[in-house]
């Protein structure tokens, strides 16, 4: 039997021992190796250094690389982007963390006028290979601002790309893919994921590409694509779903920008019913666009309009309140028996 | 041939209260970095011929009054960090050490002025009548927000670092609109120092002159980062440059605080525009109650800090003058048990909003999007209250 | 015969004179009638005073009502919309004017973060009744950020209303329906049509509410929705249509957050087929919105999957190639070939 | 008592190459608002002890050629202005009467420099070597940036009001750590110092003391708005508050011009840190050709400036030394003449891009979405290209 040089590749990648981590470790891990392995990577942030972060995602990094290296910044997000993109001009592979989801919107003109428009601007000389850290969503009891779920704004920008990740896995890969892009990427750490366990290799040739999604429970009936948090949740719905006897294909989107749409139409042409969940607010979130392409690709092919179970069109509640904002199991099998056309919560109610 | 600061200049001693006049006469600048202090560490009372006439109504009776409120505040802020500690409270930002600036600018205040603040308020807030379990209310996670800002006269907490110094400057404006001579304070970090928008606030104000105080708490740190890596120069110096005269006091120290609050709002309410006080301090405990401060700094500098604690030295003081009386003494405590009760009491008796309340105040006027989709929620609510699922 | 009080109602509004003027004129007598009928309104903005604006929108309105409510304020716009804040907090209804749709981002945080979320984090005790005015969209052969549709991202922020106008006499009506709004409202005006002529009824009473969309052309075959500056293309596009023997209804959104889906699903469940277009970029626009709750809504009325006719997803290029970015008739038409089954430029086109 | 600019204390008149040390030991302020002059407008050289070192190498010969980049600026200016009337610019924005400021500023860089700019550097990009053509192509409305930032050492003009002095500090920040001496300097005007962005920038560049001179053309105004809008202060006040030293020149005086640059650019490339300076100019023409100034500012006020004009002053320097012969005055001459004859023929030969351009370089790398949508306006276009419709 002869082995392709591929499958060779993949085998070193499998010798590679695995570890288990957190997210957060696994992110951490990948910026070190990102940070040893090109000296053009350089951390900025508030609390990055001496505190490693809020969440302790840049752990030790300052001692190891160095304060110029890994820099503490003044308190100032247009600064610490603004700061970055200089430092772009200058040939460096910035990666910024933003605190916390609600501090981005200070430094929304750089990241929106600057970043994402520059290799545009400059007919393709100037490259923006910056990466945006942003810990996103709720669900950790937090106090305003530090539980929001803002991707679709950078969705919706051109010349941006956004990510988010599931697992600890991905985290490791995808930081790193993501610091290796020579575009600007929107990096959304699922925050209340931060201490999920996993085995981690962290040889990231043979890895899923960045931009691609993952079928990660395959089924047969409906659709549920997810990202970042809700993954998990919809893994367990998944499973709850299969007890009533109902097969749930569960998607990771994992690149919320592109979407890989490839591999979302190939599954609802399966299954013909698409449930789509995130904890954004849902007008004008991400469910519409992938219900409005995936309607627009594969409208014959669907035996239900795709649903959306997602965060309410107010402001981030306080957090008494989340339990009521945030999709959970429950809200996404309600969803599961509307698309399959089951008795669910809307069964009665006036349209 | 550098404009810089001047450094060299010393301190005009001339009586200050005749000098208040629009800023561009304020010829006499302060020293770069000299911090005001009228109440020494070990509670020696300073003279200084400026500050002095703007606290000749603070008695013994009045200082008594202001050491139960530092008594009382830390106070508060022990039951919560214990309440936060026992699960009851999602989070608390003590404001320990800090007491003095709280207090010495909120007992400067009118009724009918305006507090913009950050999150670690709370000695304002007691200050301007808060009812405590209002007070508590946002870090249990109950509500966005825990008292009527109309009844206070003080704007919620605002968490975007900064965001608050621009809402004082409109506040300002209104005021100056309506003809009236209420003020509006903005209190802020030393790490909000660095931010846009104080700085744009400082640029509107000036611009408008608007009858607005920047009070500016430097406790030294921004979470882990230090002053320095915000500021190479004193905090202070910062203003002038913008047209903005500012003042440097000892924030521990209640008299300086107020005095100098006093001199601002004056020269606000008389059309003197803003002003900007740095209140130099020291944030004796963790960022909040998620912070291990430990990480990031020293023993010794905490140690330093406790030596200038704004409770000893107002104590100090009250001893000096004999006002500190075993009665005097017993009411603070028994004030402080009292209040301390009361926040527990409040803590424990707010019990989780009504989920569909969830929907409630995102616009003030019916909304076809949010109405509908609150009707399916309570749809949901409904359809599985039964355990049908 | 009888006259109802609401007939009455109508012919004193009819009674009022009407007057022909411009799409900016109709605003600037909108902002006019709302300085005289109550002092709290004030306008900010940069170079509104003496200039006027830079498209006279506010001409003539300092010298009339006073340098202190008509503020030419500092050049930056975060301090505008927080300088609003606060005078909100203090009863006033402030007016900002945002000189150029590109311009907002500065002020993004205090919009998203402050002014949307004010009134829910006080639990309904303050109130923030600030328009935001933004001259938006392309057409005009300007430089960058001048041409830009950024409705998107306040559509998607929860606590905003936002609406758009396409015709003189909307303008002046909806200006002062938003001002006289309690919530806070982003107002786009469709800069390339500022000096369209109309004729405007300055009594509002009578008038279309803020919230309402409106069928600007009746048809049967296929429903249209635009607004702001792609209102009077789409109404070409329904007369070249009606030549090839299509019926369009054209539909003018007018209110982009919420959405008058009633009006909406009406004419789809009519027509059975829809096309969507804005200017600003597709990937996560209002037409991804109105796509998937159309669909959502009145899946089983659909002929065809709905289709978006959008600017493309790249940041607003260079005047030169604004007509390759922006929708036009003919694209509209293209779409509407597209729905009603006929041959169109994707049918030889693999997927 | 307040702290505040020194207003008081006179111009110090050591040499000035000795003290270039680090800004906390520049102890010498200069007088807030004193505007640094070394070349009259009627073209009388002022000597200035400080400065003058700075300008030994500046020649007859160098003043000629000076004197013919402000000759050929201001031309560029003029065929630019007559091509936009004719149709052919879209849009511009003149830089009449601010020649000397960007001229003298432009020519004390090195070419390893790296400029930020706002949209009305284009003497400054001319100086930089910027193609004539390159040039033209953002007005024409053909590229949003004309010149490869790489060849120049200047960034594509920012259009964002004081968006490019964070990409300056960050810039500079990467020199640093390069090790190497290059300089960042960013453009920006009067209006932009408003902006939170340039506040931040200061507050960054401060922390990190990274080389970059922040160069303010304060040209009296931003639209239609007067400088005294945007500061009460002179511009060059605020900086010292935020630690770095400024200087306050006339910006229609090359030689001040220059000498303050290159002190600024050698404090910067010596580990000193950032500098500011504003150059104190005027603009003579409209804000863009779009503009009418004639609805907001007086007649009187821009008589006054045009006595104070960069380039009569130059000659006025030229004839007083016997440098401005008649063959200077011709060659000069025909340069400006073939430099017009060079814009207005680069411009005619742009024509407008290719249609499926539009989708080019938003990604450096493919991306599927928008890879989708090309095809599909491609088929588009060639489904109609034969008059289908
Ligand atoms: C815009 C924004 N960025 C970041 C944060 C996270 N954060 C919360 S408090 C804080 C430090 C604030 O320091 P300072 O202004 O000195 O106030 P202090 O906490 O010392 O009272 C930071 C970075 C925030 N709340 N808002
Ligand atoms: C963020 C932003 N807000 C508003 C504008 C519109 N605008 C363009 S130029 C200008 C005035 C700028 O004045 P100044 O900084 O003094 O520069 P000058 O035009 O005088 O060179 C304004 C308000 C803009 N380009 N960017
Ligand atoms: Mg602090
Ligand atoms: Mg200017």
């Amino acid at each position: 039997m002869t082995t392709t040089v591929a499958a060779r590749a993949e085998r070193t990648d499998t010798q590679q021992a695995t570890t288990t981590m957190t997210l957060a470790k696994a992110i951490n891990t990948g910026l070190r190796s990102s940070l040893a392995q090109n000296e053009k990577v350089v951390l900025l942030g508030e609390d990055i250094g001496r505190l490693g972060g809020v969440f302790r995602v840049t752990d030790g990094l300052q001692r190891e690389f160095g304060a110029d290296r890994v820099m503490d910044t003044p308190l100032a997000e247009a600064g610490i982007i603004g700061t970055a993109v200089g430092l772009a001009f200058r040939g460096y592979r910035p990666v910024c963390e933003i605190q916390f989801d609600g501090f981005i919107y200070p430094g929304f003109d750089q990241i929106v006028a600057q970043v994402a428009k520059l290799h545009y601007r400059t007919g393709g000389i100037v490259r923006m290979p910056i990466t945006i850290r942003v810990p996103f969503g709720g669900g950790i009891g937090a106090v305003e601002h530090h539980s929001e779920s803002p991707e679709a704004y950078f969705a919706h920008t051109s010349g941006l790309r956004v990510i988010s990740c599931s697992n600890p896995q991905d985290a490791h890969t995808m930081i790193r893919q993501a610091i290796d892009c020579d575009d600007p990427v929107l990096f959304f750490e699922p925050k209340r994921r931060y201490w999920v366990k996993g085995e981690v290799d962290q040889n990231i040739t043979g890895q899923t590409p960045m931009e691609s999604a993952r079928v990660v429970v395959p089924g047969n009936d409906v659709t549920v694509v997810a990202y970042g948090p809700l993954v998990m949740t919809a893994m367990d719905a998944a499973t709850a779903a299969s007890d009533d006897g109902v097969s749930v294909e569960v998607i990771d989107l994992r690149s919320l920008s592109p979407i890989d749409f490839a591999t979302l139409t190939a599954s609802v042409r399966k299954t013909g019913r698409l449930v789509i969940t995130h904890e954004a607010q849902q007008f004008g979130g991400l469910g519409a666009e992938i219900a409005a392409s995936i309607t627009e690709r594969s409208f014959e092919y669907l035996e239900a309009p795709p649903v959306r179970v997602t965060g309410f069109d107010v402001p981030y509640p306080p957090a008494k309140l989340e339990e009521h904002f945030i999709p959970d199991l429950d809200r996404i099998l309600d969803a599961v028996d509307r698309v399959m056309g089951n008795r669910n919560s809307l069964t009665d109610w006036g349209n | 041939m550098f404009s810089e600061i001047d450094t060299a200049r010393s301190v005009d001693t001339t009586e200050f209260r005749d000098r208040i006049t629009p800023p561009d006469s304020i010829d006499q600048p302060m020293r770069s970095g000299e911090i005001i202090q009228l109440l020494t560490p070990d509670g020696q009372r300073r003279k200084n011929s400026q500050f002095d006439p703007w606290l000749r109504d603070i008695t013994g009776d009045v200082l008594a009054d202001l050491y139960e409120d530092h008594v009382v505040a830390r106070r508060i802020d022990t039951e919560a960090t214990a309440l936060q500690r026992q699960g009851e409270l999602g989070l608390w930002p003590p404001l320990i050490g800090q007491e003095a600036a709280q207090i010495g600018s909120a007992r400067a205040l009118r009724d009918d002025d305006f507090v913009f603040s950050s999150y670690r308020e709370n000695a304002v807030a007691y200050c301007r009548g808060v009812d405590l379990t209002d007070m508590i209310r946002v870090w249990r996670g109950n509500a966005h927000s825990g008292w009527d800002p109309y009844a206070i006269g003080m704007a919620p907490p605002t968490v975007i670092i900064g965001a608050q110094t621009l809402h004082a400057t409109g506040y300002a404006l209104g005021c100056k609109r309506d003809g009236i001579d209420s003020v509006a304070i903005a209190y802020f970090g030393d790490g909000a120092t660095s931010q846009g928008d104080v700085n744009e606030a400082m640029v509107f104000a000036a611009s408008f002159q608007a009858p607005v105080v920047f009070f500016c708490q430097n406790n030294h740190w921004a979470i882990s980062e230090p002053v320095g890596l915000q500021a190479r120069r004193p905090i202070a110096d910062r203003a002038p440059g913008f047209g903005i005269p500012s003042l440097r006091v000892d924030g521990n120290d209640v008299l300086a605080v107020m005095a100098a609050t006093r001199i601002a709002l004056d020269r606000a309410r008389s059309g003197g525009g803003p002003t900007f006080i740095e209140a130099v301090t020291y944030r004796m405990g963790p960022h909040t109650t998620s912070d291990d401060p430990t990480r990031y700094r020293d023993r010794a500098e905490l140690d330093e800090w406790a030596a200038k604690d704004p409770i000893i030295r107002l104590e100090a003081l009250l001893k000096n003058i004999g006002v500190f009386t075993d009665e005097l003494r017993e009411s603070v405590a028994a004030k402080a048990d009292q209040v301390a009760r009361d926040v527990r009491a409040g803590c424990l008796s707010l019990d989780p909003p009504e989920p569909l309340t969830v929907f409630d105040h995102a616009y003030s006027t019916p909304n076809s999007w949010l109405d509908r989709q609150k009707s399916q929620y309570a749809a949901y609510l409904d359809f599985y209250s039964g355990g049908a699922r």
